[in-house]
């Protein structure tokens, strides 16, 4: 170890929200001048840790020191003092505000609000000079893009004089050239001698960025390693938490017919952003078609248009006939009728109503059908809850209950209701989004098993995930989706997670050969 | 016991609810006697007032305003044995007394007391809930005030359609700074609580008004001209003090027997001169020989001294 | 042509200024609280509590300062009871605005009741137990001017304190909104409570103080109810006005000059309500009272469907601010 | 998990309410120099102590009961109708019209035309908001607070003008013909000498508002759209994903949320008034918040609170008969309790969160 003191020093952090330990005796060191890159898993507890240094939220336990001396955080004001800036992943700026407003707003010197503006914007030509970040200060937050919109939040902690940066997932939002814009920008900062952490779940940014890199897995931290010492296979591994992939036992597929044809699919959502740019792609019958991609390139929006959620132009075929993407039948009852069942990636926001109970969940989507119905006006809850028992049983949902509420069960188990509501409706297609996201490695098991099962009765399966081994180990074919576009397919026996999460990043194959000597290189 | 119910005004109105309290207390105090009383919060109060006092054995129980008037008609027949007095409404039942008064005779002798106070040729007149009863005052008081000078110009204003047109002394306000705009100098006010607002703008703003039902000259004194009585008092009086034994039937209160009349008291003697005193009781008095015929709006419908 | 002149007459325009004075001060009341993100459909309440507490004791002390002390501190209560709620205990804030009304419409009749014993109502007040006009300089010299005399005395002259002050406070909300420190972070709160945490700021603390100056407001607007437009206290004696002035306030979509509009033409459709007679004339045919007395409302809610330029509220209002489960 | 458990949620929590605004209730008593006690027995007495206070309390209950229905079934879509006092008033409009221009020939042929008469009139009344809600995002609290006022300006145009019978001098229609009068109880269960329920104003509209409570519970609990109606009130997102179109939601519980206020003028317009009289609701669309708040928004709860609210409302009656306490003191503890069930809810939750999870702990540990 060094003998200079480390600008940010966490002990023992601890944080629970209700039953979810979202940080588990948490310690790690971040050295000045350095750019200390955190990844993990979704949930992993990333986001929890920062808002607890940024004083957003409020640690359990643990302590916190800051340039060697321990320091409360109790809100942001202290944070702010403390020379501590946070750009969240999920920005916090005010819309309706000019960016001059949102970078002054808190930071103000005194009542008087004309001073306070004028001195910010002298100092925003400075900061614009000194590290390239130009923004038009009488903008609005609302007309700007979000990648000028992340320069204000990282305006807002320069302008308070922040040394150290914390920047959640921000290339999330970005474009690869936004994204290579903000790291020059980063490394400009660190000239500077400024001390950067910044979290993502993209591998080749930690291996060009960073000088450190933590890991972390279930509220847990489980290394901190020197990126130029460490690889991506490692930190994946660090990441899982486990040497092996996890492989599902299946026999080669029998693909059939084509149920899905997906011809030039576009989607622009409400805000006028173009999500999906011409998707073409086809799945079979009797295959598992594996969509890879980073979160927020297209997958959720290309789950949302097929299982009749969101609307969207094009043409899409299933079992041969057209099927309306904008009208009047362009929603889940319709597309439920026509054989598409759809495992949403967030179940519980859309997969399951929290406060229902499980068997009135069972139903739920499919509450027309005939068997649920005692007469055109009636249900029959006597008929549902003898379902969900049944169901219950099969699947193994603990506990089998089916009066409890849904909000009472785990994650697995949650998942576990939403997958036999919708398998067991034998249907010609499956949708089926991040479906092990958050669930405990048992219930991953069972979860695979049965999309490969379904696979081998001779369905359609469209699978969304976040996690590369998940696709590699269930997809017959793998797509793999970058910016709302289909950046190629591959067969997963002649690919491997490096490949892809190149293509993922939106480079080709060729651009992935000459990958490890950039990396090299740079770091 | 005797019982009264009044009206939503409350019975400290200073004005009709309040005429009917003094009554009742006059009588409470000659005689010794205890009253029942209730102040009305809303209108479907009223049959179950009436309907508790009656169970409950009072009697006679006597009711100020028109509203009671369709209650009354059906709790009256459920309780033969009870007497009531209503006043203001005509209700037809062996045991009810209707107690009527003659206010265009009285707002008449206002109109001519209004024509000679004023100096700019208008006088005005603001009502509360515009309705044939509160017509009637105003076409009595255009008819005064025509007769003592036929040039006079005369304003009316109705506060609203509601009940709520009779505790509104905001709007009572205003529409009397709109009437004095126009060139009023005295304004008449029959509109319950809204009237308090007439008074006090009318005393703020220099010019007369004149009170009604009960004698408001002393709410402003040496700026209310008069006040057009009501003696609801005397009614409630005679009522309890008739006690059960009282005669029912139709009853009118007029000039002749002192049901109507205006207000002359310490407060306004210096307003009133000898000349409008005088022109007067001679209207007076041959309203009563029958010299003179103030028309009723109520009869027809229609006032010939005055347009609404 | 005269007579349709006429509906412009000083007389007409004068009542205006004054029945807009209550809409105008209950106006910015809530539109501070709202841009706080406080939704607050408990004017009225407040307005009506503010009326009762300063005729009781401007006719107990002979004072209308210390009525006027007393109607801002008893409104103010009531704010303080709304922030508990909707604030510190996260309730909803709309349950919490029509409780608020309904326990003034309760309270102010039973305190009066037990206090005076008249019916729910306080006596009449007298003298310097009331906001009397304000004479201007030589407003009787100049009255006889064709139209500038009486615009002079008694159009902008001739009004009682409590009006300067209403219309004073335009420029200075918008000047507290738009120009300090105070008004940045308070319009900030109400569009995105977290922008103002992360910066450093309380959350609860802005938005208290916006309730709390919404209660001063409403605490005015009571008082010139009823002692300066008024001369005492009568039940229910808002009728409604707190409800007008939110319709004014979206109308005006939160912003304070658009308030100042907003409420002068709902103050003139009530004074016109008055003179029914020059509508007449005007246009030859007799107009409905009801009609003008719904018109707020439905010129509202046709700008609240966005057919005539849309009002989008403030952001984050209505709902409370949890960070943490 | 729950820190709380249900029946502590559905009965403990309101309970505690109740409580607090009962003693804040008598600290206004003893403050306006009154004896709570006395007062509490009064009502009592005079609520349900006899048939005829019985006639009284559940006369306003039936009000009660169909505008707290009207409130629950839009907030089991998570939408919050103010409007229930606009809602009733077009109610009674549609009964009036039913009553004065259809000659019926006896009561039970009028009493089901007129619940439609004014379901329907109520529920056009509903719908327009509720459409500027789903289609131009109005705010449905604003909205239906602007549509009460327009409600009252309307009837007020109507009942002072075209419906008014000419002479007569309060605005209110004239008199429904007698074969459209309602039975009271006194009609339905005096027998022989002794009259009871006597000159009291509840009648036959009690049973139907009984009716509405079992047809709400099925139409929630058990039938397809109630399902759908508290999906999209549990979670938006969740019901687009199932298919389940907001527009049609936020429509339907509008309308049937309105037709239940409308409802209520069967029991105040035809069963008591027998005519259509000007500010007949009095506030019971208002009151119907707090019922539907107090019952959970369950037809049961709705059921007892209504019934609560009714003995309020026939005991506050009877104060203002017997002593000098003003019946605003109702209005007063009706705010007590809206404000203690509604708007102060967590204020009482979060103390008992923490006896619950301390309960607990003992309870494992
Ligand atoms: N109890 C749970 N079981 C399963 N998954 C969960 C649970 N709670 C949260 N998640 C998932 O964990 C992820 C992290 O949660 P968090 O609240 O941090 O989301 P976020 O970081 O704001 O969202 P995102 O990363 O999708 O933008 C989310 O995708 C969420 O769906
Ligand atoms: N405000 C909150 N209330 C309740 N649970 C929360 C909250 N914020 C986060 N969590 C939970 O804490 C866990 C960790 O979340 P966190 O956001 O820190 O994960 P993350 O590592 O940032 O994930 P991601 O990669 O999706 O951003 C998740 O299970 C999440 O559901
Ligand atoms: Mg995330
Ligand atoms: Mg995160």
């Amino acid at each position: 170890m060094t003998d200079i003191a480390p600008a940010i020093e966490l002990k023992g952090i601890s944080k629970a929200f209700g039953p979810v330990q979202a940080n588990k005796d948490i310690s790690i060191r971040v050295m000045p001048g350095t750019i200390h890159g955190i990844i993990g898993e979704n949930g992993a507890g990333k986001s929890t840790l920062m808002s607890i240094l940024y004083g957003f939220y409020k640690a359990d336990k643990g302590e916190v020191f800051i340039s060697g001396r321990k320091t409360e955080i109790p809100d942001s004001q202290a944070a702010i003092a403390a020379g501590i800036g946070m750009v969240f992943q999920h920005f916090k700026l005010v819309e309706n505000f000019t960016v001059l407003e949102n970078v002054v707003l808190g930071a103000e010197d005194g009542w008087s609000l004309g001073p306070s503006l004028r001195k910010a914007r002298k100092e925003l030509i400075n900061l614009a000079d000194e590290y390239g970040l130009n923004v038009d200060p009488d903008a609005l937050i609302e007309e700007i893009g979000v990648g000028m919109q992340q320069r204000v939040e990282i305006l807002k902690a320069l302008y308070r004089q922040a040394d150290i940066l914390i920047l959640d997932e921000p290339t999330g939002v970005l474009t690869p050239a936004e994204a290579d814009q903000l790291f020059r920008i980063l490394q400009r900062l660190k000239a500077e001698g400024k001390t950067i952490i910044l979290i993502t779940h993209k591998l080749r940014e930690i291996m060009d960025v960073t000088d450190t890199v933590s890991v972390m897995r279930r509220g847990e931290m489980t290394a901190t390693v020197k990126t130029s010492e460490t690889s991506p296979q490692q930190l994946a591994e660090l990441m899982v938490g486990r040497k092996v992939l996890l492989r599902v036992d299946k026999t080669p597929a029998k693909p059939r017919e084509a149920v899905l044809e997906v011809k030039g699919l576009n989607v622009t959502d409400d805000k006028g952003v173009h999500r999906l740019k011409g998707i073409d792609l086809t799945v079979r019958a009797g295959e598992v078609l594996g969509i890879a991609g980073v979160a927020g390139n297209g997958q959720s929006e290309l789950l949302e248009v097929l299982g009749g959620i969101q609307s969207g132009e094009g043409s899409v075929k299933l079992n041969g006939a057209e099927i309306d993407l904008t009208g009047r039948h362009s929603d889940g009852q319709s597309r439920r009728a026509r054989g598409v069942a759809h495992v949403p990636e967030d179940r519980q926001r859309e997969g399951l109503i929290m406060n229902f109970a499980a068997w009135e969940n069972t139903g739920f989507g499919y509450h027309h059908d005939d068997r649920y119905n005692r007469s055109r006006l009636m249900m029959d809850n006597a008929a549902l809850r003898q379902d969900t028992e049944e169901k219950m049983d099969r699947f193994d949902v603990r506990p089998p209950n089916p009066k409890l509420a849904a909000k009472s069960f785990s994650g697995g188990n949650q998942q576990k209701i939403v997958l036999a509501r919708e398998i067991e409706r034998n249907p010609d297609l499956l949708l089926i989004g991040q479906p092990t996201r958050g669930v405990d490695i048992g219930a991953i098991e069972f979860i695979h098993q049965q999309i490969v099962a379904l696979r081998d009765q001779g369905k359609a399966i469209l699978l969304v995930s976040v996690e590369l081994e998940e696709i590699l180990a269930l997809s017959d074919r793998i797509a793999v989706m970058f910016d709302g576009q289909i950046m190629g397919e591959r067969l997963p026996d002649e690919t491997d997670e490096k490949e892809l999460g190149l293509m993922m990043a939106g480079m080709t194959r060729e651009a992935a050969a000459a990958q490890p000597q950039n990396a090299a290189q740079e770091g | 016991d005797p019982a009264i119910i009044f009206d939503l005004g409350g019975k400290f109105d200073k004005s009709f609810n309040e005429a009917a309290f003094n009554g009742a207390s006059r009588w409470a105090e000659e005689t010794g006697g205890t009253f029942k009383e209730i102040e009305l919060q809303s209108d479907a109060q009223r049959e179950q007032a009436l309907r508790r006092f009656a169970e409950s054995g009072a009697n006679p129980i006597v009711m100020a305003g028109f509203a009671f008037g369709s209650a009354l008609s059906e709790v009256a027949p459920d309780y033969p044995d009870t007497k009531f007095a209503i006043i203001d409404m005509v209700v037809d039942q062996p045991n009810v007394r209707s107690v009527v008064f003659n206010e265009h005779e009285g707002s008449y002798l206002a109109g001519i007391m209004a024509a000679n106070a004023s100096e700019t040729g208008t006088v005005s007149f603001i009502g509360g809930m515009d309705i044939p009863l509160i017509r009637r005052f105003a076409c009595g008081y255009a008819q005064g005030a025509k007769a003592a000078n036929a040039d006079i110009t005369v304003i009316s204003n109705m506060t609203g359609t509601t009940g709520a047109a009779w505790n509104d002394p905001v709007k009572g306000s205003e529409l009397t700074k709109a009437q004095i705009s126009q060139g009023s100098d005295v304004v008449y006010a029959a509109a319950g609580g809204t009237g308090l607002g007439v008074l006090q703008t009318a005393a703020d703003e220099g010019i007369l008004s004149i009170g009604v039902d009960s004698n408001q000259n002393y709410l402003h004194p040496g700026k209310v001209l008069t006040s057009m009585l009501k003696r609801v008092d005397n009614a409630v009086y005679k009522a309890m003090l008739d006690g059960t034994d009282m005669e029912t039937g139709f009853n009118v209160m007029d000039l002749s027997n002192r049901g109507v009349g205006v207000a002359l008291d310490e407060n306004n003697e210096g307003l009133v001169t000898y000349a409008m005193l005088s022109e007067t009781y001679a209207a007076a008095d041959k309203i009563i020989s029958g010299d003179i015929k103030v028309h009723d709006y109520m009869s027809d419908e229609s006032c010939p001294a005055l347009d609404f | 042509m005269w007579d349709f002149l006429n509906l412009f007459s000083v007389p007409v325009l004068e009542t205006s200024i004054r029945l807009a004075t209550p809409l105008l001060l209950a106006c910015l009341a809530g539109l501070f609280s709202e841009r706080a993100g406080i939704f607050d459909i408990g004017l009225e309440g407040k307005m009506l509590i503010a009326a009762f507490f300063s005729a009781a004791i401007s006719f107990n002390t002979g004072s209308v300062w210390l009525g006027l002390g007393a109607g801002i501190l008893a409104s103010v209560t009531l704010s303080i009871i709304h922030g508990l709620a909707s604030i510190t205990f996260r309730g909803n804030q709309l349950i919490s605005g029509v409780a608020i009304n309904f326990l003034a419409a309760g309270m102010t009749v039973l305190i009066a009741q037990s206090w005076f014993k008249q019916g729910g109502r306080t006596p009449q007040l007298e003298g310097a137990a009331r906001f009397n006009p304000i004479e201007f300089p030589f407003a009787e010299t100049f009255m006889p001017v064709p139209v500038a005399g009486p615009v002079y005395a008694s159009l902008i002259g001739g009004h009682a304190l409590l009006v300067y002050v209403a219309i004073a406070m335009v420029p200075l909300t918008w000047w507290v909104l738009f120009r300090t420190r105070f008004g940045l972070r308070l319009r900030a709160v109400g569009e995105n409570p977290a922008a103002v945490d992360t910066a450093g700021v309380s959350v609860v603390g802005l938005r208290n103080a916006a309730v709390l100056i919404c209660g001063v407001l409403c605490g005015l607007a009571g008082a010139y109810l009823a002692t300066a437009l008024q001369a005492g206290f009568v039940k229910d004696m808002t009728a409604g006005r707190g409800y007008i002035a939110l319709a004014a306030l979206i109308f005006a979509k939160w912003r304070p000059w658009y308030a100042l509009a907003a409420c002068l033409l709902f103050g003139y459709l009530q004074a016109i309500a008055l003179r029914p007679d020059l509508l007449t004339a005007a246009f030859g045919f007799k107009v409905q009272i009801q009609l003008l007395d719904a018109l707020p409302y439905i010129l509202t809610v046709v700008i609240l469907a966005g057919f005539v330029g849309k009002a989008i509220p403030p952001r984050a209002g209505g709902a409370p601010y949890v960070k943490e489960r | 998990m729950d820190v709380i458990p249900k029946w502590a949620d559905a009965v403990l929590v309101p309970l505690i309410s109740l409580i607090l605004a009962a003693v804040l209730s008598a600290l206004v008593i003893l403050a306006i120099g009154e004896d709570p006690v006395a007062a509490a027995k009064l009502m009592v007495e005079g609520a349900v102590g006899s048939t005829y206070g019985w006639g009284y309390t559940l006369y306003y209950a039936t009000n009660f009961i169909f505008t707290g229905l009207a409130v629950s079934v839009a907030f089991h879509a998570r939408m919050f109708n103010i409007g229930g006092e606009g809602q009733a008033m077009l109610g009674g409009l549609g009964v009036a019209l039913v009553c004065l221009y259809i000659p019926f020939p006896h009561w039970a042929l009028a009493l089901p035309v007129a619940i439609i008469g004014a379901a329907a009139f109520a529920a056009i009344w509903a719908a327009i908001p509720a459409y500027l809600q789903a289609k131009r995002g109005s705010h449905i609290v604003i909205t239906t607070i602007m549509f009460n006022f327009i409600a009252a300006a309307l009837l007020n145009y109507l009942l002072v003008g075209m419906l008014k019978p000419s002479g007569a001098m309060d605005p209110a229609t004239a008199k429904f013909a007698a074969t459209t009068h309602l039975p009271t109880f006194q009609d339905l269960f005096s027998w022989g000498e002794k009259p009871v329920f006597r000159g009291a104003p509840a009648n036959v509209s009690f049973f139907v508002s009984l009716l509405a409570c079992v047809a709400v519970w099925f139409l929630i609990w058990r039938t397809r759209l109630g399902f759908e109606i508290r999906a999209y009130g549990e979670s938006e997102s969740a019901a687009k994903y199932a298919g389940i179109s907001p527009t049609k939601i936020i429509m339907i519980s509008m309308i049937i949320s309105g037709a239940l206020a409308g409802c209520m003028a069967i029991n105040n317009v035809m069963g008591e008034a027998e005519r259509l009289v000007l500010g007949s609701v009095e506030g019971a669309g208002f009151i119907g918040i707090a019922v539907a708040l107090m019952g959970r928004s369950h037809p049961l709860g709705v059921l007892l609170a209504a019934i609560l609210f009714g003995f309020l409302y026939q005991g506050g009656a009877e104060l203002a008969l017997w002593t000098n306490i003003p019946r605003e003191l109702i209005i007063v503890i009706q705010a007590l309790v809206i404000m203690f069930t509604g708007a102060l809810d967590n204020m009482i939750r979060m103390p008992l969160e923490k006896i619950f999870l301390m309960m607990r702990k003992e309870g494992a540990a």
